[in-house]
């Protein structure tokens, strides 16, 4: 008997949060804190999973969940910054070029 | 209860969270913070009793589990409602802490301690070195008022809803779902042991490529922040010699 | 020395003649450049001679094997592959028999004559060379080649190899003078023109080679090849004959010979006169054992000779232009000689033509003398009486004009009268027409004669003195002028020993065919209504050109609408331009309109189909991050119950 | 020396792709050494082109030479998708039904010619190139050589789906040469272009997808795609006359408008007029084959039934557009223009021939490929010269070129007459022989059965002899004759620096003579090429049209003397010996 399923339902709730607050929010920067919660919701349904087949596999790609995060931080902020250095606001609203 | 009920308090615990975050989420004027306290209260609650009757015939968590998951959550809520990025980022980092204590008690040590130091010690910092960044100056008068984007949300009550059915249709599929019980993972020399050889056995190409991955990625975001100016604003091409007109005005592919 | 190997000499010496100045007139030679015309065709007539000779000597028993054998020099291509009949190659092979030697004798003597009188013509009267002299000479000694192996080929194809050559090398010789644009069309008009025959012509060959699955003369011509092809005769005899007509500017192709006197006149002289345009007469000649199988086309050559012969009299009588008149006689000669054909006598025709090309050639050469000496005006409105200034000119048209007009005793005389003769046994109405045109003929002859030569003085504006021209021109005249005057006395009528040889090789003389025939007139009868005609017609020529002129003027105005009509060209160019030209031109815009708007026009409204789908679906996409979220949050919630439904 | 020889379609096809590649180590602005390294790449491909005909004409099998019995040599075969040799795996398991694509190459009679033709004419055109392309040489030359490499791998390929797959690479190089090099419309031209024959392709890439599933299900293991297989199933019956015409109609899709077969042929004269000199030569000289090539190589033997019973559809077609194209064409202002209309014209010509499925008309056909590459390729290069110093195609605004410019219009006019079929140069031979063909498909004789042609087709196919004269002629005129006549603002140009001398340069005299010296040859003494042609469309294309085809025609039978059956009935046995 593991915590597996609390950490699985935690983990869901955490990643409807991200994906909530990246529908609402306006601010570049804080939707990308809410791709990184959602990655915690991830990682801890990574865990959760690993524990209820009894290996180490979730908590292995739980790493890789990681460094993409790590990956999607430093090129997202970068592009953020180059877009704030163009247009001078962050808001998401404002980058709308592909529009139809 | 059977699991049907237990999947319905579930569906109406979820509404009430999205509720409280609706009424918590900045647009303009005053927000209802009654409301949210409230309708967070309910969903903490709820939380609570799902998570210790709600999910079938497991094992139940701490208290110390308990706490941790309502800090995670909560403190989640509070990065998607706080109307200033430095604050988001800050309870940001109480997420990250309260998930690595959940992944400590669930035997993932070396996963939670990796978390801590990449995210807190690292991506974190970065974070808040942009937000500083893109902030206007301390001087400008204008800093001090809430920018426009941060104090208004965009169509919170759609976000809410689909928020809302993801987090009750995840809830009710695990309520609903037969648990398997499961021998705990062996890890005769500890997990750092046990995950590293995981790793390099099982997952050796995976690894280097996140390596590749990771240099790409800090070469990518050299590139793109070196960038000072936009193309527009460089210097013109020095003027070529004269050609034919065959291929005189060529454009890029 | 095998014939073969005359043959293949007899092609190179002007090929290779041609193909040095091409390489090296330009830089070299330049005004040099006609000595190697003048070896090379001068060696090719020397060969031409000697393989006549040979072709002479054979022998009575041996003529039939030996004239009707091919010979091989290179395989050249093969139409199929697989069946054992079809592994025959088309070869490049030559025929040589009387005929051959007759024409390859015919060409090269005229073509020697004009190359040295080019040498002359080709320049001012200064002595300098024209532009593009060197030019000139290449093309006529390519021309030459080609006419050469026109002659000699020995199957279809290869006939229809010369036949184009000579072809292109007219269109390159009309246009000589390419900066004139009546010239440039000229030469186009009579390439396309000619080319319509020839499509007749080529689908001949096919229908040949689909019956025979050969075209080699040896084999069509033989008993095996006819008698694939019994019941088809017809068909293919018509066909031939299209290309005939077109290249021997008969009705109704003919309208592109007297434009093509565009080109310089010893070009005339040369194709548009002795050799080239008689390549029809020669093929029809050649291919008599499929054409006198079918009476149907015999009556049809017949009766287009004869129609074309009257009708272009009819248009030089009314001609000021002194080369176009002369190129009308030419078609009416010409028509002559297919009326000739026509009537089972092609020895005649060949004869004709042999006779022919000497005159009519001494005509265009004299003609040209008279042109360069008017400083290139050729309109005898605007001269006159130049027999005083230029008398060895004169002299000689008056020989080519008395042979022409068939007066007796000069080569035109025996070889019309012959074919007359002939054509009286078979169609009295043939014959009639044939002597009509005969007297039209000396009219029209010496009505240029006497304009142009006698009475009083009249020079074009800007030439001061008419003045002979140089030796290099009048000795080549001259030397035409003895086989014009004489070249009949070859062939005499009976016993003549040309018509003998070429009867070996000719199909279907008259007494074979019409063993029953009743004889209008005895031949010597005939003869003498031909002179008496010529006669005749020379004397009115006299009295209404140089007695009365008041006469074809008042005629002209009596008869003003006839007579329009008639100097018109019966307005055959026009009817053309507005019933074939015009509405084909006018069907190729249609096409490319029908391009550019209706299957454009159906395109666009095949590819609006998706770019209207792109438009409708254009509003889903805002732009906005946050919209594309939604889009992957919906995506995910179906995957989720679509996982959860299926578990 | 051996692994060259044994590989040496592999380096012709790869070589021009390598050379591509190798192109990009030199600096951008060093244009010229760029474009003298692609000349000598060309050059190179074109040697081994040569040794590879050489090394074909030398080989052979139990004493007899390949190129005798036209039977396909310089086989290179690997796997390339999936392995070969697989047993057919149980039905349960089917789901993994085992592709196997291979890189399967080898030449014959049919490819050996049009190999020729791609590797004289690429150099041709990228030596044409030196003094129009001063823009992004190393671009312009790299996608030169890419095309170069795919065509030879398309008429290499005895695999369909590589076929297919060089196929559709050779749209990539043209569509960026016509869209950045090209005149001022290029833009559409190339997007018209591209869709236009891409749509038609991806049909036929469902008929070849159609065609490997059958190979499958008839138990050859795998998804196989190799031509001997796929000719295998009409052969054996597997394919009904039903799926014969399905398979036809996908494969006339792609090939036809690549031909282009009237009325798919609106996007040739734009994409010819906007190319630049040396695109419009390769379009015109080598793309418009892959289309007949196609039909040749694909439609008419894997199809034979099917063949049969479009032909007379397909001939209608041909006929229209040879005469819808020569009116076209006699109308154009365009002197590109012109002689793009008269490529759909000659290409009429081209499909008219081979669908009488007779030896002669086949032979014709594909000499009429090689023909009209080199008359017509070499026509668009003259065009490329009068434009490269007079920048205008109008022909309204220049004539009477023959006193500037006579070398040209000695060049011009004798393609020309290449063109318009003169006798003596090579484009006589193939319209004669197309014509031939067409004339006597209906008779069953001479070891062939009765084709689907006739005369009626090859009558009113012959006035497009006529009308080809005439609007060449036209252009001649025009051009060429008659007064001088330049553009006014000519005499501005004629003395910019770099502007080339009147007349032409050494360089495009030494061009177009190797294009003039081969019409001459094909023209006047073609027995090697005959000898290598004809066996390959017997044992290749004929054995397989001709069991489909009925034994006796009925016009024959009209006419009441069927010649030659007995005859026919012996030799058609040993025709069928491969």
């Amino acid at each position: 008997m593991t915590t597996a399923p609390q950490l699985m339902f935690i983990g869901a709730i955490l990643f409807a949060l991200g994906v909530a607050g990246f529908l609402t929010r306006r601010n570049l920067i804080i939707m990308f804190l809410c791709t990184e919660i959602m990655f915690q919701g991830i990682l801890l349904n990574l865990v959760g999973m690993g524990l209820m087949r009894g290996n180490l596999q979730g908590q292995a790609v739980g790493l890789f969940v990681l460094v993409v995060a790590a990956v999607e931080a430093g090129l997202g902020l970068a592009i953020v910054v180059m877009l704030y250095r163009r247009r001078g606001t962050l808001d998401a609203e404002k980058w709308s070029l592909m529009r139809g | 209860m059977n699991a049907v009920a237990w999947a319905y308090l579930a569906y109406g615990l979820m509404a009430a969270g999205a509720l409280g975050i609706y009424f918590a989420l900045p647009r303009g004027g005053r927000i209802n913070r009654a409301a949210a306290l409230l309708f967070g209260a309910i969903a903490a609650g709820g939380i609570l009793l799902v998570m210790y009757q709600g999910l079938g015939d497991t094992a139940r968590p701490s208290v110390v589990f308990a706490v941790f998951s309502l800090l995670a959550v909560g403190s989640a809520a509070r990065v998607i409602t706080h109307r200033k990025p430095v604050y988001s980022a800050l309870y940001f980092v109480v997420v990250v802490l309260a998930t690595s204590a959940l992944a400590v008690m669930a035997g993932a040590e070396f996963l939670a301690m990796a978390l801590l130091i990449v995210y807190a010690g690292a991506i974190l910092v970065t974070y808040v070195f942009v937000i500083m960044l893109a902030q206007q100056s301390a001087d400008d008068p204008e800093s001090l008022s809430m920018v426009d984007y941060d104090a208004n949300s965009r169509e919170p009550a759609t976000a809410m809803l689909a928020g809302f059915v993801l987090a009750a249709t995840l809830s009710g599929l695990f309520i609903q779902r037969k648990w398997p019980s499961v021998a705990a993972i062996e890890e005769p020399a500890g997990n750092t042991v046990a995950v590293g050889q995981e790793l390099l056995a099982r997952y050796a190409i995976p690894v280097e490529l996140a390596g590749v991955l990771l240099m790409v990625a800090m070469i990518g975001a050299l590139a793109i922040a070196r960038r000072h100016l936009p193309n527009d604003m460089l210097p013109a091409r020095p003027p070529e010699l004269p050609v034919g007109e065959i291929g005189k005005t060529v454009e890029p592919f | 020395m095998p014939s073969q190997t005359y043959a293949i000499w007899i092609l190179l010496a002007p090929l290779l003649a041609a193909v040095l100045i091409g390489a090296v007139g330009l830089r070299g030679l330049r005004d040099k450049s006609h000595w190697l015309a003048i070896g090379g065709v001068a060696a090719a007539l020397v060969l031409a001679l000697m393989l006549f000779g040979q072709i002479r000597a054979v022998p009575e028993e041996a003529r039939a094997d030996i004239f009707t054998r091919s010979h091989k020099i290179y395989e050249w291509f093969r139409p199929g592959f697989g069946g054992l009949a079809s592994l025959k190659w088309f070869d490049f092979e030559f025929r040589i028999d009387p005929l051959t030697g007759v024409m390859l004798v015919t060409v090269l003597s005229v073509s020697l004559m004009v190359v040295i009188y080019s040498s002359g013509y080709m320049r001012d009267h200064h002595g300098h060379p024209e532009r593009g002299y060197e030019r000139f000479f290449a093309f006529l000694a390519l021309f030459i080649f080609s006419m050469c192996l026109l002659v000699l080929a020995g199957n279809f194809v290869l006939l229809y190899v010369g036949w184009e050559l000579v072809g292109l090398c007219s269109y390159l010789l009309i246009g000589f003078y390419y900066p004139k644009p009546s010239a440039a069309a000229a030469a186009k008009k009579a390439f396309i023109v000619t080319r319509i025959g020839d499509f007749g012509f080529a689908m001949g060959i096919f229908l040949i080679f689909w019956r025979c699955g050969d075209v080699s003369f040896a084999y069509v011509f033989s008993q095996a090849g006819l008698a694939k092809l019994v019941g088809w005769e017809t068909p293919v005899a018509l066909l031939l004959f299209c290309g005939a007509v077109g290249k021997s500017a008969q009705l109704p192709l003919h309208t592109w010979l007297p434009d093509a006197m565009e080109g310089p006149s010893p070009v005339s002289a040369l194709i548009h006169a002795a050799t080239m345009v008689t390549a029809g007469v020669y093929m029809v000649a050649r291919c008599g054992a499929i054409f006198t199988e079918s009476p149907t086309a015999m009556a049809t050559v017949a009766s287009v000779g004869a129609i074309t012969a009257f009708f272009a009299a009819t248009i030089a009588i009314t001609q000021f232009d002194m080369k176009r008149a002369l190129a009308y006689s030419t078609i009416s000669q010409l028509g002559y000689m297919f009326l000739g054909l026509g009537v089972h006598a092609a020895d005649a025709a060949v004869f004709h033509l042999f006779t022919h090309a000497f005159f009519k050639s001494l005509l265009f050469l004299a003609a040209g003398s008279v042109m360069h000496a008017m400083g290139g005006c050729i309109d005898i409105r605007r001269f006159g009486g130049l027999a005083k200034g230029m008398k060895v000119t004169a002299f000689v048209f008056w020989v080519g004009g008395l042979a022409l007009a068939g007066f007796p005793f000069l080569s035109g005389f025996w070889s019309k009268d012959e074919i007359l003769h002939a054509a009286l046994g078979v169609s009295l109405p043939l014959a009639i027409v044939g002597y009509v045109t005969a007297l039209l003929t000396a009219f029209y002859t010496f009505r240029l004669i006497f304009i142009a030569f006698h009475g009083p003085l009249k020079l074009p504006q800007g030439v001061e003195h008419a003045h002979e021209s140089v030796p290099a021109m009048t000795i080549p005249m001259l030397l035409l002028s003895i086989g014009a005057a004489g070249a009949g006395y070859i062939g005499l009528q009976h016993g003549g020993k040309l018509n003998e040889l070429l009867r070996t090789v000719l199909v279907g003389r008259l007494e074979e065919h019409a063993p029953g025939m009743a004889h209008v007139m005895s031949p010597e009868a005939a003869m003498a209504m031909s002179g008496v005609l010529s006669a005749i017609g020379i004397l009115s020529a006299w009295y209404i050109y140089r007695r009365k002129p008041m006469i074809a003027m008042a005629a002209a105005f009596a008869m003003r609408g006839p007579y329009e009509l008639i100097k018109n060209k019966y307005y055959i160019d026009e009817l053309y331009d507005a019933v074939i030209v015009r509405p084909l031109h006018d069907l190729g815009k249609f096409c490319y309109g029908f391009d550019r708007y209706f299957i454009n026009a159906l395109l666009w409204i095949i590819t609006a189909i998706p770019r209207a789908a792109g438009f409708m679906l254009r509003s889903l996409q805002q732009g906005a991050i946050q919209g594309y979220a939604m889009g992957m949050v919906i995506g995910l919630l179906v995957i989720v119950v679509a996982v959860l439904s299926a578990t | 020396m051996d692994f060259v020889t044994s590989h040496i379609l592999s380096i012709l096809i790869f070589l021009p792709i390598v050379g591509a590649a190798c192109l990009w180590v030199f600096p951008p602005r060093a244009a010229a050494s760029i474009r003298r390294a692609a000349f000598g790449i060309s050059l190179a491909t074109m040697a081994v082109a040569i040794a590879a005909t050489v090394i074909y004409y030398s080989s052979s099998q139990d004493d007899v030479r390949a190129v005798r019995v036209g039977k396909l040599g310089l086989v290179e075969q690997h796997d390339w998708i999936g392995e070969s040799g697989m047993p057919n795996p149980p039905r349960e398991r089917c789901h993994e039904t085992p592709l196997l694509v291979q890189f399967y190459v080898g030449v014959d009679g049919i490819s050996l010619p049009l190999i020729l033709l791609t590797s004289l004419l690429t150099p041709l055109a990228i030596w044409a190139s030196f003094h129009a392309i001063q823009d992004r040489a190393k671009e312009y030359y790299s996608l030169f050589l890419l095309l170069f490499g795919a065509m030879l791998g398309v008429f290499c390929s005895r695999d369909l789906l590589l076929f297919y797959v060089f196929f559709e690479f050779t749209l990539i190089p043209m569509y960026f040469l016509v869209g950045i090099w090209g005149g001022a419309n290029r833009r559409k031209a190339a997007d018209m272009f591209f869709l236009y024959t891409f749509a038609g392709s991806v049909l036929t890439f469902a008929g070849v997808l159609y065609l490997g599933w059958k190979t499958y299900a008839t138990g050859g293991g795998s998804l196989r795609f190799d031509l001997d297989s796929l000719y295998r199933l009409a052969a054996q019956g597997h394919l009904s006359a039903t799926e014969q015409t399905w398979l036809f109609l996908a494969f006339f899709a792609g090939f036809a408008i690549k031909v282009p077969l009237f009325p798919m042929h609106t996007w040739l004269p734009l994409a010819h007029t906007e190319a630049p000199t040396a695109g419009s030569v390769i379009l015109a000289g080598v793309l418009l084959k892959l289309g007949t090539y196609g039909f040749l190589r694909m439609s008419v033997p894997m199809l034979p039934e099917a063949a049969v019973n479009c032909a007379s559809w397909l001939a209608v077609l041909s006929v229209v557009g040879i005469i819808y194209g020569s009116l076209a064409a006699w109308v154009q202002t365009d002197m590109k223009k012109l002689v793009a209309y008269s490529s759909v014209a000659h290409l009429g010509f081209c499909m008219l021939g081979m669908f009488s499925l007779k030896m002669e008309g086949l032979t014709g056909s594909l000499l009429y490929m090689v023909n009209h590459g080199l008359s017509t390729g070499a026509l668009f290069l003259c065009v490329g010269m009068i434009y490269e110093r007079y920048h205008t195609r109008e022909m309204s605004k220049i004539g009477g070129l023959a006193r500037r410019m006579p070398v040209l219009t000695f060049f011009f006019v004798f393609f020309t007459l290449s063109s318009i079929g003169l006798p003596g140069l090579n484009g006589f031979i193939g319209e004669v022989l197309v014509l031939m063909g067409t004339f006597i498909s209906h008779t069953a004789q001479r070891g062939s059965p009765a084709g689907p042609l006739g005369p009626l087709y090859a009558a009113v196919a012959g006035t497009g002899i006529v009308l080809g004269a005439v609007y060449m002629l036209f252009l001649c005129r025009k051009v060429l004759f008659g007064p001088l006549h330049e553009p006014e603002d000519h005499a501005e140009h004629e003395h910019d620096a770099g502007a080339l001398p009147i007349d032409l340069t050494a360089r495009e005299v030494s061009i177009l003579v190797p294009i003039a010296l081969a019409c001459l040859y094909i023209g006047i003494a073609p027995k090697p090429l005959f000898e290598l042609v004809q066996p390959a469309l017997k044992t290749q294309v004929l054995a397989r049209v001709e069991p489909a085809m009925k034994p006796e025609g009925s016009f024959a039978r009209v006419a009441g003397r069927p010649l030659a059956v007995a005859e026919s009935a012996s030799t058609e046995r040993s025709a069928r010996v491969r």
